[in-house]
């Protein structure tokens, strides 16, 4: 929270003139937890964008309607869902989905949160007042309307793109990526609110700190003070919230999807499976065991990586 | 602060543990030796106002509460004698007498008269109500134009009360089902004063079926009303055959998830599922069989095609689709509650009426036709989007036909998921290629199916209209003699299966569970359980 | 403070006149109207309707009527039903749940937050983090049935379903605890992960040596002297969570059968019941704007540094 | 029997670079109402040495490996937590050098000033509000009754430390630990600061252990200094002696470098090289490399101190083996 050195008889030996993020790097390493949490993420990631490569192109789709909820045996590694799909390849192609819908729209909340949050604690005022009341706005606005309208007007919006191709000949439709995109963007428009609040609370205690009294008093522009002195002081909570973030934005993916934006069937993401799932709970527990193991594993492997960036990004804690 | 709140919270969990221990407390051991029936028929009722309303949850708990002209025998529904103690219709068919009792009272004691019913028939009617179902009363003289406002004067109608016990109800034709329908609810009777009380005369939500206000004349009246956490009815002394009626109170909760109301049945809070959810029927077959039952129901599930919109203006890309289907492995694999694969759309058996046309499953066929339409092994095939309804059961049925399409003709079709209303809306405005849809008979007659599809039915929406077709339905209509009806039908379903501009898929069945210790429930197409004969018995053993 | 209260007050009203037109407006672009059914009515019978619901006004005349006299309008769907008197019958259910579940969520949040936060990446930090997720990872629909499964079929300890007893209306009853565990676990998980962020921040700070220097034991650093700062991001949380909570959840509601509002929130949209959809979002609004005022007035309170301005 | 007796206090600090020493191997003690003074470079182990006889220090990584610290027959390093607390705040106090954050942020200054009066049982609310008034007026705060009810940040930091030193005085314990209170104070009012210990001390006979790498804030003050260098005590004794007879080549050096004792004009000094790397530790005296007068033996075998009398020891093999003059 300061840049003072509060402890210089303390073996300070690590900090050979290393920037921040190397020595976050290097404190990162040693987290075990964060390591393999990342590691797990690495292969997951790569299990699910790259493992496709190998399977045929039905992995995901190929209906053997009498192999219904067949328990986990030699042909089906993880069971068959209640059309006698593959689990183990609709569990890596919602990996992909589920993936990329969280990374994606959590960064794009992020973004935005984080700038939004910054700018309106640090002004404060009249500033701060028009924001945040902006934010109480757009979080009372009633969310299933906002998604059917965006579903409606966006697929005109679409199809008026793919006439406008198709007029001149191209082949290329938008249809096919328009509904993802329509996902970040509901998704970003509802998450990052939470996260510009609680940005604006840590950035609106940090204003007042002496050290970024001094860069004002110092005259340094705004911007700089803004994120090269404020951001880096409110990554912890942020960072805690992100992977917070995470699962609640791959939990609202199932949730819009099933209302008819995002993946449309028979593309399966985590939350649809695991949805499915908790339904056959009974009569099927594969269908909800695996996926559900999978995003509760890795939803600890995000919280065990934030929980080390989070320590390692630190100025104050373990020198170690 | 914080402590405080911990400690509450602590000693709320124990005291709600122990509150919670023991049995007995259970509404369904409760309620089994003190004649409460604890059921649910899903979701909340929007009203219970027979003029207004139009689902069927409401259906079950306005049928306990009021009574119409005649009743349903609890076996096969079968007219029996209900306000009116008997009746006789005219030669031609045209013209219903009904002689009411003389003991038969509203809950505040009035009687109920010829008169109830002609003004209850009047307001239903009147257009400043917009009653959505008013069209059920269209088959009596006059009724259309007066709900169009055409007609002004209500005594032109053809309903009369020639004294206070007696009604007579001109039809513009002869009706063979017309007993069957006036068993629906709008054809029920309101007590016109407390309506007007409330100034509900010409518009909803007047409050007049608050439980404080509501006036019936049933076996049941209304007890309270909570919202969404139940309604209770209790048994009506002062009906006329309450020495009938079994049951002391009847709950219905509104309990939405099917996942909810099998948990609700089984930890002893309700006497039934009202929707057993599809996989769990082969686990209730194995552990559970005499609480199962899986009936025939007078619907039929389909899907509509756009025949206005490329590809399918095309009559043989539409059948290239519908021969290419395998109906028995959907109904066996995908929804597997023993429904009946349909070939055809009406459902089977009703009065007297099983369709003579199927649909041939050949995909050999299907791959020819297709390639006649200019598509030979699916190639340069359009895009195809298949619009359902935001509800599981159809996406699964959804996904396993865009799968067999794909393997029996080598098309890729999309399936396009819509809330509800939209859906509505865009099948409305005609704004699908493949919609699915779903069809409830109003009454056990193949009318109730065959007219939708005429090319002045709200109901088509699919542009397909055909005058042949019209005419059949129009003849149908005035036809008395009912081999010959039933045969215009025939033909008629023979045009719409060679048209195909909509692809059955099955024919409802109802799939839920009871507990046994529920009596006298019989099941039937039109899902009908006159509450007043259910009983409830305790096991001997227990 | 009084003066900072005031304003915000006033401010509220433009906020709120924006959330109504803009609920308003939006609900009427929607596809689909409130008298859409699976059998489609005549045009005569629909504009019939219209009229009979106002709905053949012109649109800013039928707004001014919205937001002047929105409790007593009736519902569209619920007919027999004002929008007044939807809310003020189910909005208690859900507070109450909301209530009960924010104990928990607080208790539980807290407590694993602080224990994790002592000992940072040992076990003593992994057990209470990871029981806490359990929140998170079983998403409520999963952990409602699955607790009902347990503890309703198995051991036959709580009711399945239902709120307030048999009748109804008892103040507390077994069939409140699994719905306000469910929904409890999952604030928990998201309150102890801030609050361990937020206890890690402060507990490396110098005047926690301080206090500790003082002799003062460690429960005493920890209540008097961290969790103050320590709480921060979580209070900044706790303004849009509390609002979630009492205004009600649509997926605990509609799995334990509860007669709450939360699931008003879902169903109105989906049923265009214009009346209530405005009813509800207007109601939600006034407590989201309530709660982060008092959110910002702890933040102040709580923060010296900080003054109202 | 002194009233601090330290023997043999060894702290390590496991990180990933290894077992960095910080403190090894530390005897010293202090007498009632005695004034010690502890001096060294960054990171010789000052710090870390006091804060290990509270038990301040992060455990992990820090860890105590060995020692005893008595005080008052109790051993600080081997007593339990509940004995620990007891003790810090009322029988031994500490000041830290940094007043800006060393103060709950939170908290109001009366608050914070009688905590350890509360936490020890000390004084009820009402006597202990009338004692911080009168603390607060004994270091110098004007308007006291006023500026108790404020918050730390609207204090500088002159006033803050002098907050720090009510605090830590109110309870009028045995010891004061004050650790470089006056480092990060401008010079006016380092001065200040320590002229106001030097008087509470005389007021309430509390022995003072001052740690500083300014020699010249030990030298009107304490009465011994421990001279420390890589986390081990390389010359000890009283501060005449220190001053005006350095032995040890790192004390010498450290005199030659106070600028008040150079003659003008001359270029300052300073000790060649860097401070030790205290995770690779040296099979000899750490300072040899940094030592004009290192021979071989110094790398190989590691000094002991020695008594080489009027109370002075010092830890280097040269000097004791008497062929290193002053």
């Amino acid at each position: 929270m300061n840049d003072t050195p509060t402890r210089p008889d303390a073996p300070d030996t690590a900090e050979k003139g290393e920037s921040l993020w190397v020595g976050a790097w290097y404190r990162l390493r040693k987290n075990k937890m964060a390591l393999a949490g990342g590691v797990f993420i690495l292969l997951l990631a790569g299990l699910s964008f790259i493992g496709p490569f190998f399977l045929e192109g039905d992995y995901y789709t190929n209906t053997v309607l009498e192999d219904k909820l067949t328990a986990p045996d030699a042909e089906y590694t993880l069971g068959t869902d209640h059309l006698g799909r593959d689990q183990l390849g609709r569990i890596i192609k919602g990996g992909q989905i589920s993936l990329l819908v969280g990374l994606v729209a959590t960064f794009v909340s992020l973004t935005i949160g984080i700038g939004y949050g910054t700018i309106s604690g640090y002004f404060g005022g009249k500033i701060d007042s028009v924001m945040m009341r902006i934010v109480d706005i757009l979080y009372s606005l009633p969310f299933v309307i906002f998604v059917i309208l965006l579903m409606v007007f966006a697929k005109d919006l679409g199809d008026s793109i793919d006439e406008w191709f198709r007029a001149r000949g191209s082949e290329f439709s938008i249809s096919g990526q328009w509904n993802m995109l329509l996902l970040f963007v509901a998704i970003g428009a509802v998450e990052w609110l939470t996260m510009a609040r609680i940005v604006r609370g840590q950035v609106m205690s940090l204003r007042r700190q002496e050290f970024i009294e001094a860069c004002i008093s110092l005259g340094l522009p705004t911007h700089r003070i803004l994120f090269r002195h404020m951001v880096p002081n409110i990554l912890g909570p942020v960072i805690v919230y992100t992977t917070l973030t995470i699962p609640a934005v791959m939990l609202l993916e199932a949730f819009l999807s099933f209302l008819g934006l995002g993946v449309q069937p028979p593309t399966p993401s985590w939350g649809l499976l695991i949805k499915d799932g908790a339904d056959r709970m009974r009569e099927a527990w594969w269908m909800l065991v695996f996926p559900g193991a999978l995003f509760a594993i890795t939803l600890f492997s995000f919280n065990f990586v934030g929980d080390g960036l989070r320590d390692a990004l630190d100025p104050k804690t373990s020198k170690d | 602060m914080t402590n405080r709140i911990l400690t509450g919270g602590a000693l709320g969990l124990l005291v709600g543990v122990l509150a919670g221990c023991g049995p007995g407390n259970k509404p369904v051991d409760q309620g089994t030796p003190n004649k409460v029936l604890n059921i649910t028929v899903g979701t909340e009722p929007e009203d219970i106002d027979p003029h207004v309303v139009t689902g069927v949850p409401e259906h079950h708990i306005i049928v306990a509460l009021t009574e119409g002209l005649v009743a349903e025998d609890p076996v096969d529904l079968h007219p029996v004698p209900g306000t009116a103690e008997r009746w006789e219709a005219s030669d031609d068919g045209t013209v219903y007498t009904f002689h009411l009792r003389g003991n038969a009272k509203w809950t505040n004691g009035d009687p109920v008269t010829a008169d109830d019913f002609v003004q209850s028939f009047k307001r239903i009617l009147t257009p400043a109500l917009a009653s959505k179902y008013s069209y059920m009363l269209f088959v009596m003289k006059g009724a259309e134009d007066y709900s169009l406002g055409k007609l002004k004067d209500f005594s032109e109608v053809g309903v009369k009360a020639i004294d206070e016990r007696t009604l007579e109800i001109t039809l513009n034709s002869p009706t063979p089902y017309f007993l069957s329908l006036i068993n629906h609810y709008t054809w029920f009777p309101v007590h016109i004063a407390t309506v007007a009380k409330h100034d509900g005369l010409t518009r909803r939500g007047s409050g007049w079926t608050k439980p404080e206000n509501f006036v019936s004349n049933g076996a049941f009246k209304l007890k309270s009303w909570k919202l969404g956490r139940k309604i209770v009815v209790e048994k009506n002394p002062d009906y006329w055959d309450a020495a009938t009626t079994k049951l002391d109170e009847i709950h219905f909760y509104p309990i939405e998830l099917e996942t909810t109301q099998e948990n609700a049945f089984r930890g002893g809070q309700l006497h039934n599922i009202y929707n057993l959810h599809i996989d769990k029927i082969a686990t209730y077959k194995k552990e559970h069989p005499d609480e199962l039952r899986i009936k025939p129901h007078l619907a039929s599930y389909f899907y509509r095609f756009n025949v206005t919109k490329k590809p399918c203006d095309d009559v043989r890309v539409r059948k290239a689709l519908a021969m290419a289907l395998d109906r028995g492995s959907i109904t066996k694999n995908v929804t597997k509650g023993e429904q009946m694969p349909a070939l055809f759309y009406t459902p089977p058996g009703v009065a007297g009426y099983t369709a003579r046309a199927r649909i041939e499953e050949n995909v050999e066929k299907a791959r020819q036709l297709l390639a006649e339409a200019g598509y030979p092994d699916g190639k340069g095939f359009p895009s195809l989007e298949l619009l359902y309804n935001t509800t599981e059961g159809h996406r699964i049925i959804a996904e396993a036909i865009q799968q067999m399409w794909k393997k029996n003709l080598n098309i890729d079709i999309t399936l396009q998921n819509q809330e509800w209303k939209v859906y509505l809306d865009r099948q409305r405005e005609m704004d699908y290629q493949i919609s699915r849809a779903g069809w409830t008979g109003d009454y056990p007659d193949p009318n109730t199916f065959l007219d939708m599809w005429t090319s002045w039915s709200q109901q088509n929406q699919t542009g397909w209209a055909r005058d042949d077709y019209d005419a059949l339905i129009r003849k149908a209509a005035v036809t008395q003699d009912p081999e010959a009806r039933l045969e215009l039908f025939q033909q008629a379903e023979e045009i719409l299966m060679d048209e195909v501009p909509i692809l059955p898929i099955y024919i409802y069945t109802r799939v839920y569970a009871l507990n046994p210790a529920v009596k006298n429930w019989h099941a039937n197409v039109l899902d009908h359980h006159p509450w007043k004969h259910l009983d409830l018995e305790v096991k001997a053993d227990e | 403070m009084l003066k900072f209260i005031l304003r915000r007050v006033l401010e509220t009203i433009p906020v709120l006149l924006c959330v109504a037109a803009m609920t308003f407006f939006m609900c009427r672009l929607a596809p689909g109207g409130p008298f859409d059914e699976d059998k489609q009515v005549t045009a005569e019978v629909r504009e019939l309707l219209n009229k009979q619901f106002n709905l053949d006004q012109p649109l800013h005349k039928q707004f001014i009527q919205y937001i002047t006299h929105l409790p007593t309008l009736q519902s569209f769907k619920y007919p027999n039903r004002t929008v007044g008197e939807i809310i003020s019958q189910k909005f208690p259910v859900s507070a109450k749940l909301g209530f009960f579940a924010m104990c928990i969520a607080l208790g539980l949040g807290i407590l694993f937050g602080v224990i994790a936060s002592l000992r940072p990446n040992t076990y003593i930090d992994y057990i209470p983090s990871s029981l806490a997720m359990i929140g998170i990872c079983l998403p409520t629909f999963v952990m409602g049935p699955l607790l009902m499964l347990v503890f309703s079929l198995k051991l036959g300890w709580f009711p399945a379903t239902g709120w307030g007893g048999f009748s109804g209306d008892q103040f507390f009853a077994s069939d409140m605890v699994l719905p306000s565990v469910t929904l409890g676990f999952f604030y928990a998980a998201y309150i102890s992960r801030l609050t361990r962020g937020g206890m890690l921040d402060i507990l490396t700070q110098d005047y926690i040596r301080t206090a500790k220097a003082k002799g003062a034991s460690g429960l005493r650093v920890i209540v008097k002297h961290s969790l103050r700062g320590g709480l921060l991001p979580v209070i900044s949380f706790m303004g849009p969570a509390v609002a979630g909570l009492i205004a009600g959840s649509f997926v605990i509601e509609t799995i334990f059968a509860i007669p709450g509002l939360g699931q008003d929130f879902v169903k109105s949209a989906f049923n265009r019941d214009y009346t209530l959809v405005l009813g509800v979002v207007m109601f939600y609004a006034t407590l989201i704007i309530l709660l982060n005022l008092i959110v910002d007035i702890l933040q102040v309170t709580l923060n010296p540094k900080l003054k109202f301005d | 029997m002194p009233l601090l007796d330290v023997n043999d206090l060894t702290t390590y600090f496991h990180t990933r670079n290894g077992v960095v020493r910080a403190v090894d191997g530390v005897s010293f003690q202090l007498e009632k109402g005695e004034t010690l003074g502890i001096v060294g470079e960054s990171g010789s182990g000052k710090s870390v040495t006091c804060m290990s006889m509270l038990g301040l220090i992060p455990q992990p990584p820090g860890r105590i490996e060995k020692g005893t610290a008595h005080f008052d027959g109790t051993d600080l390093l081997h007593c339990s937590q509940k004995e620990l607390q007891t003790i810090r705040g009322r029988r031994i106090a500490m000041i830290f050098q940094d007043p800006m954050t060393s103060l709950n942020p939170y908290l109001r200054i009366e608050d914070q000033l009688i905590e350890p009066l509360l936490i020890h049982e000390l004084a009820d609310k009402q006597s202990a509000r009338q004692q911080a008034l009168a603390m607060l007026d004994a270091v110098g705060i004007q308007d006291a009754a006023s500026r108790i009810r404020g918050y730390p940040h609207e204090f500088s930091g002159g006033m803050r430390q002098r907050v720090m030193i009510a605090m830590a005085l109110i309870t009028k314990p045995d010891v004061l630990i004050a650790d470089e209170p006056t480092t990060a104070l401008d010079v006016t009012v380092q001065a200040q600061i320590l002229e106001l210990i030097k008087k509470e001390q005389q007021e309430l006979g509390t022995a003072v252990i001052l740690i500083t790498h300014d020699l010249g804030v030990v030298s009107g003050f304490c009465d011994r200094i421990n001279v420390m260098y890589g986390g081990k005590i390389v010359e000890s004794g009283p501060t005449k002696e220190i001053f005006y007879n350095p032995q040890h080549p790192y004390n010498r050096a450290l005199q030659n470098s106070i600028p008040a004792l150079q003659a003008k004009g001359k270029e300052l000094y300073t000790i060649p090289g860097m401070p030790p790397d205290m995770s690779k530790p040296s099979a000899g005296c750490s300072f040899a490399p940094r030592c004009e007068h290192a021979t071989d033996l110094c790398t190989s075998k590691p000094p002991e101190l020695q008594d080489i009398g009027k109370a002075h020891t010092t830890a280097c093999l040269r000097v004791q083996g008497e062929n290193l003059k002053p």
